[in-house]
């Protein structure tokens, strides 16, 4: 480890190509950066001045040659270095050659752009390590190991309204109390006063003549229906005396009558 | 015993303290010792307890092993009720009706008024929401308890006494009777010649819960 | 602010002590009041974190929630090997660092300082920690999702807000926490009528060294 730069290296990096110190030693280990930034930051402090004041130029240099020796090491050098590299190697000519006043941007802003990048990721690098070196929950403060704990109790608040409570006694009243039928007070043609008024018609009809024809005129609604009930169940007696004949074509075809037996 | 308490407190004593905090599990003096090195642990628990002494939170002493708790008769502050409305269900505002039309009632006599049997958990749960309480036992054989509604219990439902529930003709009166008593009939007439049919009616009614 | 340190304590100061004892995680003073009722919790807090000043225990605020802790001078007493906090790889700790200088901030603009791709896990090692977490979406074409930190986060490492994160009152003074667009417009507008001397700076052969 970083025999090549005995106790100058402050950094935590392992041995790296710029630093090689015989072909068994060296080791090219790209995966050791986050990318070519990481790469170029890492190599801009070993400049070991300000980035501010870094040298851009050398910078490139030490890239290029860096991921050059990795080239020649056949080894696999992801995308993204390349691409760096060759937009490193194009800035280089354009920091190098006469400035040619119509490139825009200049390499000059090129530059500039990637110093301050470099600033920016070197400035939240020194930012996470000052984190890390807070008094750090758990490592050096310690909250209670074994808090009792707070805790919210869900209470049920039983709620029902007067309403609900009546109606529900009503429920209860109605669905338990003996069931009696009361039946109002109606109006009916009881089964004699049919079986004498189909008699005494019926004597007087020699043609098939309709049930209906045999109730009074003046009977309407349940009224009626009733004394066509109660003419039905004379009928039916009177026929069975035979002092009567029915007759029906079909189920809930109209019913006739005629005086006498068939 | 530290001399004077509420000074610059002395690091050791800071160390105890600290050192008990954290503890997963309460300490032994020797246990103490083994994180903040040699020294008057003893003096320094009495010095610490003796400082939290009547605040929030109490160093206490519990078979050799020492721990911080909040304050016991803080206890009740650990937790917080919240009130969460439920509506009684069907079965439950039957039974609290019941008993308070027809109060003190046991259960064999609230089953006889519903016709179904009473859930276990119905009577709980009105002697929960604080609307029945029993009301000792009555003089029969099997002395079974009897129920009465509560002071709550008219309070919640704003009744000045028992006397202004409205009687059974009130009830008819206002119709709270009658829809329900066409339903019934109308079920009656669908079963007819189908009596078991109308009973499972009557039993699924309320207790299905 | 009480008036009398180290006399009868009073029952509300004592009430905000026990709960947020007793709490296992930071509480706010609105989260306080809904155990210990209403009152003025502030001035019990700051009456209680100046009675434990200096001790073993200190009660401290840390985004706006509060708890009790053990003092920072003590830590090599209490550390303990076993249960190290989490690692984060540099990746992480880029990430969580740029998340924290500049949030609320999208993948895109963390991945603009380190000039690489984040791979996925990163962000989710940081959620999982509870540091950070999404807080909706830039409004701009894409609608990405930005991050910030956590009420966890500034707990964790013991600041009381954003303000307290070291440095950042001079990383801002000098602009790097601009992003890099901005900071070159300026740097260009500086350097107007000057291009010589910015390109002899740039190509200034590393003589330093």
């Amino acid at each position: 480890m970083a025999q090549g730069d005995p106790g100058a290296d402050s950094f935590e990096l392992p041995v790296t190509a710029a630093a090689p110190v015989g072909e068994d030693v060296f080791t090219v280990e790209l995966d050791n950066w986050e990318g070519p930034l990481d790469l170029l930051l890492t190599l801009a402090r070993r400049q070991k001045v300000d980035l501010k004041a870094i040298s851009i130029l050398d910078l490139v240099e030490q890239y290029l040659g860096f991921i050059a020796e990795a080239t020649d090491m056949k080894l696999e050098i992801a995308a993204d270095y390349l691409v760096m590299a060759a937009w490193l190697a194009y800035l280089k000519s354009g920091l190098l050659l006469p400035g040619d006043p119509d490139l825009d941007p200049s390499p000059e802003t090129l530059a500039l752009r990637l110093q301050l990048r470099l600033q920016r990721l070197h400035a939240m690098r020194e930012a996470a390590a000052r984190l890390m070196a807070r008094d750090r929950t758990g490592r050096d403060v310690f909250v209670r190991a074994a808090p009792e704990g707070l805790r919210t109790v869900k209470k049920r608040q039983w709620t029902a309204s007067l309403y609900d409570l009546l109606v529900s006694y009503g429920r209860v009243q109605a669905r338990t109390a003996p069931v009696t039928h009361m039946v109002a007070n109606r109006q009916v043609m009881t089964l004699d006063a049919a079986l004498e008024r189909v008699a005494r018609l019926v004597g007087a009809t020699i043609d098939w003549t309709r049930i209906e024809a045999f109730l009074p005129e003046s009977y309407a609604g349940s009224l009626r229906k009733s004394a066509l009930a109660s003419s039905f169940l004379a009928a039916l007696e009177l026929a069975r005396q035979g002092k009567v004949t029915l007759r029906q074509d079909g189920a809930f075809a109209p019913l006739y009558l005629k005086g006498g037996s068939a | 015993m530290s001399a004077s308490a509420g000074d610059a407190p002395d690091d050791f004593e800071r160390a105890v303290e600290a050192a008990v905090f954290a503890a997963d599990a309460p300490m032994s003096p020797a246990e103490i010792a083994a994180y903040v090195g040699d020294g008057p642990v003893g003096d320094a628990l009495a010095a610490i307890a003796q400082r939290h002494a009547g605040h929030g939170i109490e160093l206490v002493e519990r078979g050799g092993r020492w721990h911080f708790q909040t304050a016991a008769d803080l206890a009740h502050l650990l937790r917080r009720e919240r009130d969460e409305p439920r509506k009684l269900t069907r079965a439950g505002l039957e039974v609290l009706a019941i008993i308070a039309y027809h109060e003190p009632v046991s259960r064999a006599e609230i089953e006889s008024i519903r016709g179904v049997q009473t859930a276990r958990g119905t009577l709980d749960v009105l002697m929960e929401a604080g609307w029945i309480r029993p009301a000792g036992r009555r003089d029969v054989p099997g002395r079974p308890i009897i129920y009465r509604t509560t002071p709550d219990f008219l309070t919640h439902f704003g009744l000045e006494s028992r006397k202004d529930l409205p009687g059974i003709d009130d009830l008819k009166a206002a119709g709270l009777l009658d829809p329900v008593d066409d339903a019934l009939e109308d079920a009656l007439e669908d079963a007819i010649g189908n009596d078991e049919l109308t009973r499972a009616e009557l039993v699924k009614d309320g207790e299905t819960e």
